[in-house]
């Protein structure tokens, strides 16, 4: 018997009360808070393994292949390792912000797959807001990051807690203009209706939406070129330089359930979520979720990183203007064609979108040369 | 903006000049002999038969499987430690390509090239911030005994004069191969310990 | 081929501009008297025809009765060469003036000749050990040190 | 509005993954700016002038080594000049032939090191350097031919080199040459026009023309400021006069700039070293030298064209086996002096670029 499918939504209400389950919904949120933890634990293990192996294929070498098979036991050897370590409190740190940090930066994190449908109706709580749910909620994280920034009293951590928070900040508005247009085509913030709305996937019909949702989103999960708030080659480890031991794997696993969790919404809203033939729905989730973690892979390998003033300028020079035009067009589309055929729309929004990035782009320019401040 | 002057976060040159060669001749003074291999190893036999459950097992397994290795990459040495990493000989396949910039979250520290007085105590710092359980090798004939420069004023002569050690790979500089292989020597000294033995 | 100009007739000209300021010249070099350095160098640096704006590389020889300092100059322009030296007779606080407003290039080459040798030069902004820690005892490249 | 914001010290190094080594940038920021900043360096000073003065002039040669441990060949190549200058040793064609060779082949290991090491500065994580990591491999492998060492070589003699190279080299640099200006095409695909990389390293730590000759700035820092200046063609050493090569020189000054000369020498490089096997003579590898080489007493400074700069030899006789003194006219350290002014202004991050544009190796700057 398929449990998942038990969850079955019948037209927008909350999943919450499914009839056939004893017990109600406790027993329907027991089971989902099981299935969400074993899927973030699983999924950020296999994202380590799949991160560490494809970017070594990417950069001419093999990666972690001694532990198990194929190396795959490679992220359990290290989270036993680091979860053994010694916990070091520096002695000038702010203990009991230095102590929360990692927990408040984590919580969030695991608190958004409450309303990734992993299948039609199979998610923990279908709410009827659930993106605005999802927008309000990941930018929690940002207070653990800006915690563990501050508590541990190292101008390191501090300068990569401040360009963390100032990215966050930034982003966070056209990331919401972004999803504002695919929320205008679904015609309801639920994630679950979002999905049963894509009969054609959302990335086809809001392509400049997509483009500009997933650089917000890598922007604010700090993902490569992005990635300034842990930048290496700057900042040492960024905010979370005065870690060691389960706090820092608390931290590790955050970035990359946040890889995961981004992943999981872009697929939600512009992959069409679990819709796809053949294959079982949940199968086609993970094989989506993985294939947008790869993109965020290989940009990593790829790009260098750019810099705290011209990551600034992007969001608020290229990406709020083209996530406004968007919108409007959106708007536009939705209320005088409403019933037009998706594919007539396909190649016209393709051709907008075009336009729109390379005729921007001549306004606009990364920028070089010293930036007065 | 209007930066307000030199405020109460920023110290004089001359006071932080005259702070770190407070450092690095009290160091100096105190660390002329060398520091013995701090393992207390057990009877052979003892070991095989008694300690060495199944939890020491999965922890040294995990253990030896990630070590991560920290940034203190003074000299020549660290250009065959970058070249391990690289490519060719790979030390990824060990679990090995994430190094750690900040050192509370290393386990390895591969000392490589010669230290200085000068640099002694950032090196020793390095060390006193990693978190237990921790490994050195030494890589290198400087950082063995000096090497070449033992004989200059400002030149220690070997790591374990600041530090403790584990695993000393010999060379000028030594090759992938053998530094690899120095691993490989650390892993079946990891592969001994006992969870009692950390108290 | 850097020509490297003959120490004798820039020494003509020297003499004529500052009397008493060459001590020797050889066929390659000049050694000027340490007070008339300064004025040296900045002619050797301005005068057309001779530009001698690269500084390349000074160093100190301890030669136990005096310490000798040699200031390659070069014209990236003419592609010529001129070796300066001056000496200084002090052993327990020798003192140069420092070349650092001519050429900024001096900058970390007197500071190190400074923290090996023991030379002091005044007028540098920034005369204080480089390579070696502050209370390090002695200079390590006099040949006297232990 | 006036925003008053309080300045504090950062220190930047000395084990700072970005620092190539046992760099230490004390610098003042306010927020992410640089205002001030004091390069402090030492950590590496192991006496290599005051230890050459007690040892044989040839024994100096692996001390040499370990200068610029990224261009070892090139510091023995200068070296053993400065004590022939000296001496007046004659060295054979076949020797100056493999000198070149082999410094040209040194040249363009140590530029890809730099390359790769500012391409990861730059934050493009790891894959550049580790591209050029492989080729460089190639390299080293012929070094190990010739002398059977990776990095510290001590192959070049007074008066020559140690030993003639093996027959098995000469097939295996002509594939080396062969194959190398396709990858040096391929490092340019990497990152050549890439937007970010033209956003950070375009008009950033501009090095103008007149800064660079004050601050005696010298190779490719110097070339990428527009001078066309290179001891090759100015003042050509060894037999530097035989070969056509041009001298890629920048015209802002920028971090931009001094990688494209640098990969543009891989590629002069790769030319100095088909004519130079071309024209490869037969013959001793060694002119006759007395074991204990006594100069005599006088002084003489030689220089190269080394990787990072010009790179000189001072050496001071007196007629005994041992160098009176010896001082390294060492390019990582004065090409520094320039440092201060170029990041100041600027942001963490542009400060880190800045310094790997520059490409030192602190071997050479503490010496």
């Amino acid at each position: 018997m398929n449990i998942i499918n038990l969850g079955i939504n019948n037209l927008g209400q909350p999943a919450t009360l499914p009839p056939d389950w004893p017990g109600g919904f406790w027993w329907h949120w027991l089971v989902f808070t099981i299935i969400i933890l074993a899927f973030v634990l699983s999924m950020v293990m296999g994202f380590i393994y799949f991160e560490r192996r494809g970017m070594a294929r990417m950069q001419a070498r093999l990666g972690p292949n001694r532990v198990g098979p194929f190396g795959l036991l490679q992220p359990v050897a290290d989270a036993i390792k680091v979860l053994l370590k010694e916990d070091i409190v520096p002695s000038k740190a702010d203990k009991i912000v230095h102590w929360l940090a990692p927990v408040v930066a984590f919580v969030p994190v695991l608190l958004i797959f409450a309303v990734v449908p992993f299948q039609d109706g199979a998610l923990l709580a279908d709410l009827n807001i659930g993106i605005l749910y999802v927008v309000a909620i990941s930018s929690i994280s940002t207070v653990g990051i800006f915690m563990a920034g501050w508590g541990s009293s190292n101008k390191y951590s501090l300068l990569g807690a401040m360009r963390g928070v100032a990215a966050i900040v930034s982003y966070e508005i056209p990331v919401v203009l972004a999803i504002a247009g695919v929320v205008m085509i679904a015609g309801s913030l639920s994630m679950n209706q979002i999905v049963l709305a894509q009969n054609v996937p959302f990335i086809l019909l809001q392509p400049l939406g997509f483009l500009l949702f997933f650089i917000g989103s890598c922007a604010e999960i700090n993902r490569s070129p992005f990635d300034l708030l842990e930048a290496d080659s700057e900042l040492v480890a960024g905010f979370h330089t005065e870690y060691s031991g389960m706090k820092f794997a608390m931290f590790y696993l955050v970035e990359y359930a946040e890889a995961l969790a981004m992943s999981a919404i872009i697929t939600t809203l512009f992959l069409g979520g679990w819709r796809g033939p053949i294959l079982p729905p949940w199968l086609w989730f993970v094989i989506k979720v993985v294939a947008v973690f790869f993109v965020m892979i290989w940009t990593r390998t790829t790009l260098p990183r750019i810099r705290i003033d011209q990551m600034m300028a992007l969001a608020w020079k290229f990406l709020l203007p083209l996530a406004m035009i968007n919108l409007v067009i959106t708007a536009v589309q939705v209320l005088v064609w409403p019933t037009a055929v998706p594919w007539v729309m396909i190649p016209v929004n393709l051709a907008i979108m075009a336009v729109l990035v390379v005729v921007w782009s001549k306004f606009f320019k990364l920028g070089w040369g010293r930036v007065e401040v | 903006m209007e930066v307000g002057g030199a405020g109460k976060y920023v110290y004089p040159a001359a006071e932080l000049d005259r702070a770190e060669g407070e450092a690095i001749e009290a160091l100096k003074a105190g660390s002329q002999q060398p520091i013995s291999d701090p393992d207390q190893w057990l009877d052979e036999e003892l070991h095989r038969n008694i300690l060495l459950t199944t939890v020491d097992a999965v922890i040294n397994w995990a253990r030896l499987s990630s070590l991560w290795p920290a940034v203190s990459f003074p000299a020549c040495c660290a250009f065959e430690f970058i070249t391990a990493e690289a490519s060719r000989f790979d030390l990824s396949r060990f679990g090995m390509e994430i190094v750690r910039a900040s050192p509370r979250q290393a386990d390895l520290m591969i000392t490589a090239g010669t230290l200085t007085w000068k640099m002694a105590p950032n090196i020793k710092r390095i060390y006193d911030q990693m978190a237990e359980p921790k490994w050195v090798i030494a890589m290198g004939a400087c950082a063995i005994s000096g090497g070449i420069f033992a004989s200059s004023y400002n030149v220690v002569p070997g790591y374990n004069r600041i530090i403790p050690v584990d695993v000393y790979v010999p060379g000028c500089p030594p090759r992938p191969e053998a530094l690899i292989y120095g691993i490989r020597m650390l892993h079946k000294k990891i592969a001994k310990r006992s969870l009692l033995q950390e108290g | 081929m850097t020509v490297a100009l003959s120490g004798k007739e820039i020494a003509g000209q020297l003499e004529g501009k500052f009397p008493g300021s060459i001590v020797e010249s050889g066929r390659d070099c000049i050694v000027v008297n340490s007070d008339s350095l300064l004025a040296v160098a900045a002619f050797l640096k301005d005068t057309q025809g001779l530009d001698l704006d690269y500084l390349n590389y000074i160093t100190a020889i301890d030669y136990y009765d005096h310490f000798e300092v040699v200031y390659q100059l070069v014209s990236l322009e003419h592609n010529h060469s001129l070796v300066l030296k001056t000496r200084c007779y002090q052993r327990d606080n020798p003192t140069l003036l420092s070349v650092v407003n001519l050429w900024q290039g001096a900058d970390f080459q007197e500071r190190e000749i400074y923290d090996l040798m023991g030379i002091r030069f005044e007028g540098h902004p920034n005369m204080k050990r480089i390579v070696l820690w502050e209370g390090f005892q002695g200079h390590p490249l006099r040949k006297d040190y232990l | 509005m006036a925003l008053k914001t309080e300045p504090f010290v950062l220190n930047i190094g000395p084990a700072h993954p970005s620092t190539h080594g046992v760099f230490r940038m004390r610098s003042t920021l306010d927020g992410e700016v640089i205002v001030d900043m004091e390069p402090v360096f030492g950590y590496l000073h192991r006496g290599i002038e005051k230890l050459a003065e007690e040892r044989t002039y040839t024994g100096v040669i692996p001390l040499t080594d370990r200068l610029d441990y990224l261009a070892s060949m090139s510091n023995n190549l200068a070296y053993c000049l400065a004590v022939e200058k000296l001496a007046g040793i004659e060295v054979p064609e076949r020797a100056e032939y493999l000198r070149v060779i082999l410094a040209e082949l040194q040249r363009i290991a140590s530029h890809l090191i730099a390359v790769g090491a500012f391409l990861n500065d730059c934050g493009a994580f790891m894959t550049p350097i580790l591209y050029m990591i492989r080729e460089r491999e190639k390299i080293l492998d012929l070094f190990d031919m010739v002398c059977g060492q990776r990095l510290t070589y001590n192959f070049m003699r007074v008066g020559g080199v140690s030993q003639d190279i093996p027959e098995e080299f000469l097939p295996a640099l002509r594939r080396f040459v062969g194959q190398m200006p396709g990858f040096i095409d391929e490092y340019d695909r990497f990152l050549k026009e890439n937007e970010i990389l033209l956003a950070r390293a375009k008009g950033v730590g501009i090095l103008t023309r007149e800064m660079a000759i004050n601050s005696s700035a010298g190779g490719p820092v110097l070339r990428g400021s527009g001078v066309k200046w290179d001891i090759r063609k100015a003042d050509p050493y060894s037999i530097y006069d035989r070969f056509e090569f041009d001298i890629p020189t920048g015209a802002a000054g920028d971090c931009y700039d001094r990688y494209r000369v640098r990969v543009e020498e891989m590629r002069q490089s790769v030319r100095i070293i088909k004519q130079a096997m071309e024209q490869l003579p037969s013959g001793p590898v060694r002119s006759e030298v007395p074991h204990l080489i006594h100069p005599p007493v006088g002084e003489a400074y030689a220089h190269i064209e080394a990787p990072k700069g010009e790179l000189g030899f001072y050496l001071v006789s007196d007629n005994s086996i041992a160098p009176y003194r010896c001082h390294v006219r060492a390019p990582s350290l004065i090409n520094l002096t320039a440092l201060r002014d170029m990041v100041v202004g600027w942001k963490i991050a542009d400060a880190i670029i800045i310094f790997g544009s520059i490409d030192i190796c602190m071997g050479e700057v503490d010496r």
